[in-house]
């Protein structure tokens, strides 16, 4: 018997991505895809795309979406989740717009242990605008902002926002994963899964950290770009579980 | 209408709010309009159904306003005029997405820090789109205690009709003063009209989006001109003014809010010393009342702008009538609140310089 | 006992067809595949790119391809489909 | 606002120009209940269905310094709850006095809080009420309900509200607070009244 | 002036402010500019005296250019529509405490995240004070690769004299484009005239304070109407426009920036045709030349105002003019590029229909 | 010989403060200008003032000011001292400046490891605008946003923002303190001595978070909010050095 | 904006008025050197002291999709270096021919890489001349110059610039990549221009 | 030895001023004083607080305040000057 073991998910649409070949961006769509599928939820998601590459992630996850401004997608999805707490709701950002301009409000809303799933994109770079330094761009990585390489007395070190979001009380589970490789990929896909879950259990901030490829700002082939991941960005973005209190149901249950 | 109760301005907002089913409220302080969330923090704490939110800034707060929106909840912020400045991106988001909202503009003497008394210096930012792109926001003056009940409701109502931001714009003295109030019966949430456009989970239905990217521009264009159709109806539809005493006068003073107020007063001095004057008060500043105003030029030819500000409304006079009558101006920027023999000085020079006497 | 020998000495078949158009020729699966049964191809698809081809015939008795499906686990794309059997 | 502008920067306020516009300030240190006081006064003029506005005074510049409240209550509708020149002032310590000493229009009338404050008003053309609230307060045993003696005098002696309007306000206001309390506030309002009609009778 | 060089607007106002002094820059990416903080990344690099940040967020970016002005630095920041919304609260800061900084806006499509095509729908935010209080910046409109050099310079001289914010008001356009320009000399920042109101320690002798808190509403209003006097010196002093074939006009077009290029080919379009259009210019747009156009209306009856966007501009036109002349409006929002042609047919359309020749 | 042991600092105007009885705010002022006379860089010196209860700082502190929006001092920091290397730059910030609407603010100036010294009032409200919640309001602590006491499940966690800053790259020194008692006055002094010399000494960013009283939001006495910093707060916030990279040159040499 | 305001929505765009403006549309991959063909031609103009404009598209819908820049030339100033309708066409894949074919106006000219691209132009009003620029490239051991090529196509047939500028124009460009660069790039300018000339005159 | 011992045994003598117009009341340099030798005013100062009062003279022989200081350390208005000797 033939059958098949592999294709698209329900919840992803036909369209083309828009994405340059071996971006990073439309793997991570193909697993929030699966997962929806596979948790069942497609009908009681909504989800909060940022301004980033993946600005258009709504031509191809078939949920409810709401856009919001650079940088402000948790706030926007604190509105939607409070109102509708029944509702699974998940933001999708880039590096630059969680780790850069949406500090705070991403910061806040871990703290307040918002029943939220943020899926963060760390490409190292600012996509859509042209391969800008992101806040996590590494020390001497050449970018269109940082032509000699990133300097750390002009520009500062890489930000590890997972690391500050595991000292907020509300957060529950971070987890830094990678889009490289099958292994990671599955890896990726099964901490999303949990993401989910820890919303769905109604445990707090949940959050997964995802290294992807940009192979276009980094000037690298597909394959190169995903080696530099393993080999270099690794390095500074270890992938690791970084939080973990699910365990404990610390996010739920205390000082009410 | 129940029993009157003396009430705080912003405590009145913060209830007529409520009562008319505002189930969502994020904010920052800042004075003075504090009394508004803390009032709302208390009352929420009550309801099953309603969310009040402290944000950690005000760009969380218009951001969080915005997602709720987007559930079809009624939801508002309120803010004085540093943080109605770092509201502007989201305010212009969700002109662009057609989302209801009431915004609450407390205004404070500007720019920059400035200071925390009255004034009325956010009219171009309120008016005129303080964000970017075209659009516009519904702008409502209260200037009684009464009034904050009506238009705070009367906000939300705009807001969901015409899928639209809605500001209501007081300042200091309407926020902290306080006046008899009677308050009517409450609207419950699930009695108001169902939005069929909100994202509430794609059932057994094609998922649904709501946002303000358009990359084609021929699309924003058309996008655009949709807006404008819309803002252009609300302009035909929905102005609203009071006119005191206008009815054989020969002089007008135009001016909203606590202004308005003032200059009541003034008129009604001048009137006992036999000067026709009158008031003009708009009571929506966008869309503004320029037809009405202009029929008043058949009569009046001198028009007093009185602002606390130093002149902004005036434009919008001075584009109402034109040339069919000369228009004054006297204004008081940085919170000073003048008194109503200082407006009614300003009107006998103007009939006496003028001769209308 | 001797049937999971038998299991594992049976070894499983799969075959996979790649949507020509689809890919964007970043050549991830072809990194992927342990059997190294994908190559790139020569000609050009509709938007430019030069696509990846699947070497095998989808009937053929020898084929390699063990349907492991990471050629379309790595796929930014999903321009791929696994079959087994 | 490139135009030409008409401007007119005066500022200064003539007499009310009825008299059914009466314009209270209170003035004292935060604690002393000097914003109880107007609210109270607003309250009952409101429950004689007159047009009242009640202002507070708020802000940075107020921390731990002096609170006062502007209280206006009149037959018509109210233009500006401001008083520059108030027509009556409650002035329950020394700083407010000086503060506020100068505002009082000529005719009006100045109560002080003689517990607190030992300068008068150098003005002649102002009445000058003198009242040792806190005396009294004390010796009916509610320390802490000098401002209802103040606002009982006060009261009393302008006829802006009827001592009646201020005992059922209180009631209503203080209503969680139970009957004893009423009672005691009660009894410190008619103390006040008393005193300023002994005053004027003497 | 150098020899002649082909080169991208954005990177020509980035080369354009480095040769005027300026030797602070902070930003935040957003198209259509990116170009110009790439440029400046690199720019900077090179000279010893100059800071380039990429900042976390457009405030940031504001706030530290707030900063950097203190200490009697040139300074810029660049972005686009939504940037430019999220630096209102700062720019009303700067504007209250008098600091000079220049700020380019190169509009796109809005409202919201709308699109990156060019767009001149922000308007009314730099004419008006997007932000809050009353407060104005100087607001200059290039329309060519060379003006984007003279203005630029030209704008770090207004917000050192008056010191104010000056806001660069281009679009996508203006910022992609490549054109050939040349550039003067540079100036040095030694050269300058030095600021006797900067912050450097307070080194023999007294503190100094830059601030715009003045919590007593007399003192403020006084701040207030120092601005204005000042406000009113720039209008009385810095308007320029240029006037294009107005000589012997029946029909004047009015139109900035891109619109205006664009209107320029229409007018010589027409003239072609014998139809007699001009083109009226305003190169600030506030503030804006309305005596200038006003002076028009002696010989021209009929103004055309040509924006992109849905009509912003045109209310400044109407202020100016009054009943002096009838004005009609065409407008594409969102990211069109008219053609030159499409404005020949409007002006055409016009000179027939009111038979104007 | 009678002399004086203890008199008003140089730095310090003579202006009486408009801090409530008792204030935090009073003392600390007090403690900075010492250290900026035993420095002695009054004339070198650059301060920014926050929106808060401080605001009117500059009427106290006799060196240069410039004032910031409310949450934007350390940006506001970073251009004064980026054109001015030589200049001594702090900022004065309360704890909703820097850790609510400031926190993306502070977090990146951390990270770009900005030479700038830091006072972080911690007193647990919003004090100037009447007693809110700030994020550092402990959980069960009535403010007039919280009638009923701040609640984890709506009002999130007390957010220990100098932890968050300790794991930004650019950190060099962060220490709490309080100024509840002789002792911890003291140490507070030592801490900001310290604070403004690792920015002399060009180490990078240095912050003092100090516990502080605010007797009028906390309807407390003077001595009682002194007790309840010491018995309740530090439990939240212990005091003590949060990092210390001073010995390792971390924030200086790396990455250039 | 409440105003009935004359709307006006009309886009089309008549024949250029006088032949002295030229506008011309280059499209690819990126990776094709279509930015740098377009890039070169402006240098070109501008050298001769003509007005040009060199307009990129840029942007997210690019993201590794087709790229294209529109150059106009012209005698005058340049009202708007925007080409609805250009008059020629320099496209260099498919999707570009797709795209850009139909808006060429009559009477202009199409330049098609005819090593990538099959089709050819249904319209009959436009001249198409089709050059194998990568197998003159190659031909030349210079694969990257195919766009070199197709430039000194488009200047010999269209004589917008003389082939002297684009050469002095490219050395320019390419100052810092020396001698050997140049001279390589050059002989595919040449190269491109012998090849239309043979064309025509054949 | 002898000398420290007697330098110990020779107790610091010191006293305090504080100006009662810029103090508060806040009572915090009564609660820090080892000595005890400050005190709540009963009368207010001019801006309505009770000041804290120094008990001693500031020429006793007799008094305890040793000038330890921590009492103007923890004052807030900085309205405590001490002397020793
Ligand atoms: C307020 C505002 N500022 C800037 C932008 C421009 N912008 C769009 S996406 C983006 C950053 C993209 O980087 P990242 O978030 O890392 O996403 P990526 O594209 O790398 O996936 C920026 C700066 C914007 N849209 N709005
Ligand atoms: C943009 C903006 N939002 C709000 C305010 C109002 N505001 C002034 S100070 C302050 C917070 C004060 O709290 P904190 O920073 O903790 O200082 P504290 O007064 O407690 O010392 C707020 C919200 C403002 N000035 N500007
Ligand atoms: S620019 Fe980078 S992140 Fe964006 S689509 Fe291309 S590869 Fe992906
Ligand atoms: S399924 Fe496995 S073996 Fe088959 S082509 Fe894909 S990766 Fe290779
Ligand atoms: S991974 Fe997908 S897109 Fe990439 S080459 Fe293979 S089939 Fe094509
Ligand atoms: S409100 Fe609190 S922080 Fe502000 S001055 Fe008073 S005690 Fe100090
Ligand atoms: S110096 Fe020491 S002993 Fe003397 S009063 Fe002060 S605290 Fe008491
Ligand atoms: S500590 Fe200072 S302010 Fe407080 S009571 Fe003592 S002297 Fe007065
Ligand atoms: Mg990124
Ligand atoms: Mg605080």
């Amino acid at each position: 018997m033939i059958k098949q073991v592999f294709k698209r998910p329900d919840a992803l649409k036909d369209n083309i991505f828009h994405y340059c070949p071996g971006c990073g961006h439309s793997v991570i769509h193909r697993l929030v895809a699966e997962v929806i599928d596979e948790l069942g939820i497609r009908g009681k998601t909504v989800g909060v795309p940022p301004a980033g590459c993946a600005v258009l992630a709504y031509n191809y996850l078939d949920v409810d979406m709401g856009e919001a401004p650079h940088g402000r997608a948790v706030a926007v999805a604190t509105g939607i989740k409070r109102c509708r707490p029944d509702l699974v709701v998940f933001t999708y950002q880039g590096d630059g717009d969680i780790a850069a301009i949406g500090t705070a409000e991403t910061v806040h809303a871990a703290n307040r242990g918002e029943r939220l799933t943020v899926i963060f994109v760390n490409n190292g770079c600012y996509g859509m605008t042209g391969g800008q330094m992101a806040p996590t761009t590494l020390l001497g990585q050449t970018t269109t902002t940082t032509p000699g390489g990133r300097i750390q007395l002009r520009d500062g070190f890489p930000v590890d926002l997972s690391q500050m979001l595991a000292v907020a009380g509300g957060s529950v589970y971070i987890e830094r994963t990678a889009v490289t490789s099958p292994k990671n990929i599955i890896k990726t896909k099964k901490a999303l899964k949990k993401a989910f879950k820890v919303q769905m259990d109604d445990l707090g901030f949940s959050l997964v950290e995802i290294l992807s490829a940009c192979p276009t700002n980094w000037k690298l082939s597909s394959v190169d770009s995903c080696k530099r991941i393993e080999d270099e960005v690794i390095k500074q973005y270890p992938l690791m579980v970084i939080k973990d209190t699910t365990g404990t149901h610390s996010g739920a249950d205390e000082g009410a | 209408m129940g029993k009157k109760r003396l009430m705080r301005g912003s405590h009145v907002i913060a209830e007529a709010a409520t009562l008319a089913g505002c189930r969502f409220y994020a904010g920052y302080p800042i004075t003075p309009q504090n009394e508004l969330p803390e009032y709302l923090s208390g009352r929420f704490a009550k309801l099953e159904d309603a969310t009040f939110i402290q944000a950690e800034s005000e760009l969380a707060a218009i951001n969080m306003v915005m997602g709720a929106s987007m559930t079809g909840v009624r939801a508002m912020t309120s803010s004085s005029s540093p943080g109605i400045s770092l509201k502007q991106e989201g305010i212009s988001y969700m002109a662009g997405m057609e989302l209801p909202a009431v915004v609450a503009n407390i205004m404070r003497g500007g720019p920059g820090l400035g200071n925390i008394a009255p004034s009325q210096q956010d009219y171009f930012q309120a008016t005129r789109g303080g964000g970017h792109g075209d659009y516009r926001t519904i702008v409502l003056a209260p200037h009684s205690g009464q009034e904050l009940v009506t238009l705070t409701m009367k906000a939300f109502d705009l807001a969901d009709t015409y899928r639209t931001p809605v500001i209501l714009l007081g300042d200091g003295l309407m926020g902290q003063m306080m006046e008899p109030v009677t308050f009517p019966e409450p609207i419950e949430p699930s009695a108001l009209p169902k939005k069929e456009w909100t994202l509430d989970g794609a059932m057994e239905r094609d998922s649904r989006l709501i946002c303000s990217l358009r990359l084609d521009p021929f699309k924003m264009e058309q996008h655009n001109w949709k807006l404008a159709r819309k803002y252009a109806a609300i302009c035909e539809r929905e102005t609203e003014h009071e006119s005191y005493l206008l009815d054989d006068a020969v002089v007008a003073v135009v001016a909203f809010g606590t202004a308005a107020r003032i200059a009541k007063g003034a008129v009604n001095r001048v009137r006992k010393e036999g000067l026709k004057a009158g008031l003009f008060r708009p009571i929506t500043l966008w869309p503004f009342p320029e037809n009405e105003i202009r029929a008043l030029t058949r009569s009046v030819k001198h028009i007093l702008v009185f602002e606390m500000n130093f002149g902004q409304m005036v434009e919008d006079v001075r584009l109402s009538v034109g040339e069919k009558a000369t228009v004054h101006f006297h204004g008081r920027p940085g919170g000073i609140i003048s008194t109503p023999h200082e407006i009614a000085d300003a009107i006998t020079r103007l009939v006496y310089r003028h001769e209308l006497c | 006992m001797a049937l999971l020998t038998g299991d594992l000495l049976l070894k499983k078949k799969g075959f996979i067809r790649i949507n020509r158009d689809l890919c964007k020729g970043c050549g991830l699966c072809i990194e992927a595949c342990p059997k190294g049964t994908i190559i790139m191809s020569e000609k050009l698809n509709i938007k430019g790119y030069r696509p990846a081809e699947y070497t095998e015939n989808e009937n053929s008795k020898n084929r390699k391809c063990t349907g492991c499906a990471l050629c379309a686990i790595v796929c930014p794309d999903v321009a791929i489909e696994v079959f087994r059997g | 606002m490139c135009k030409k502008e008409e401007l007119v920067l005066k500022d200064r306020e003539g007499l009310s120009y009825t008299m059914s516009i009466t314009k209270t300030i209170f003035s004292g240190f935060g604690g002393q209940g000097v914003l109880m006081m107007g609210y109270v006064l607003a309250t009952a003029g409101m429950q004689e269905d007159k047009h009242v506005t009640y202002l507070p005074s708020y802000g940075a510049e107020v921390r731990g310094g002096t609170a006062n409240c502007t209280i206006t209550v009149s037959d018509d509708p109210i233009a500006s709850p401001v008083a520059s020149f108030p027509d009556f002032a409650v002035l329950m310590n020394t700083p407010s006095l000086m503060r506020f000493e100068g505002k009082v229009i000529t005719g009006g009338t100045v109560f002080l809080n003689s517990d607190m404050v030992e300068l008068r008003p150098k003005r002649g053309d102002v009445e000058v009420v003198a009242i040792p609230v806190n005396t009294i307060a004390e010796r009916l045993g509610n320390a802490r309900g000098a401002n209802m003696v103040m606002i009982g005098a006060l009261a009393q002696k302008t006829g802006l509200v009827s001592l009646d309007s201020v005992i059922k306000s209180i009631k209503e206001i203080f209503a969680t607070k139970g009957a004893k309390v009423h009672e005691m506030n009660t009894l410190a309002i008619k103390e006040g009244a008393a005193f300023v009609e002994e005053q004027s009778s003497s």
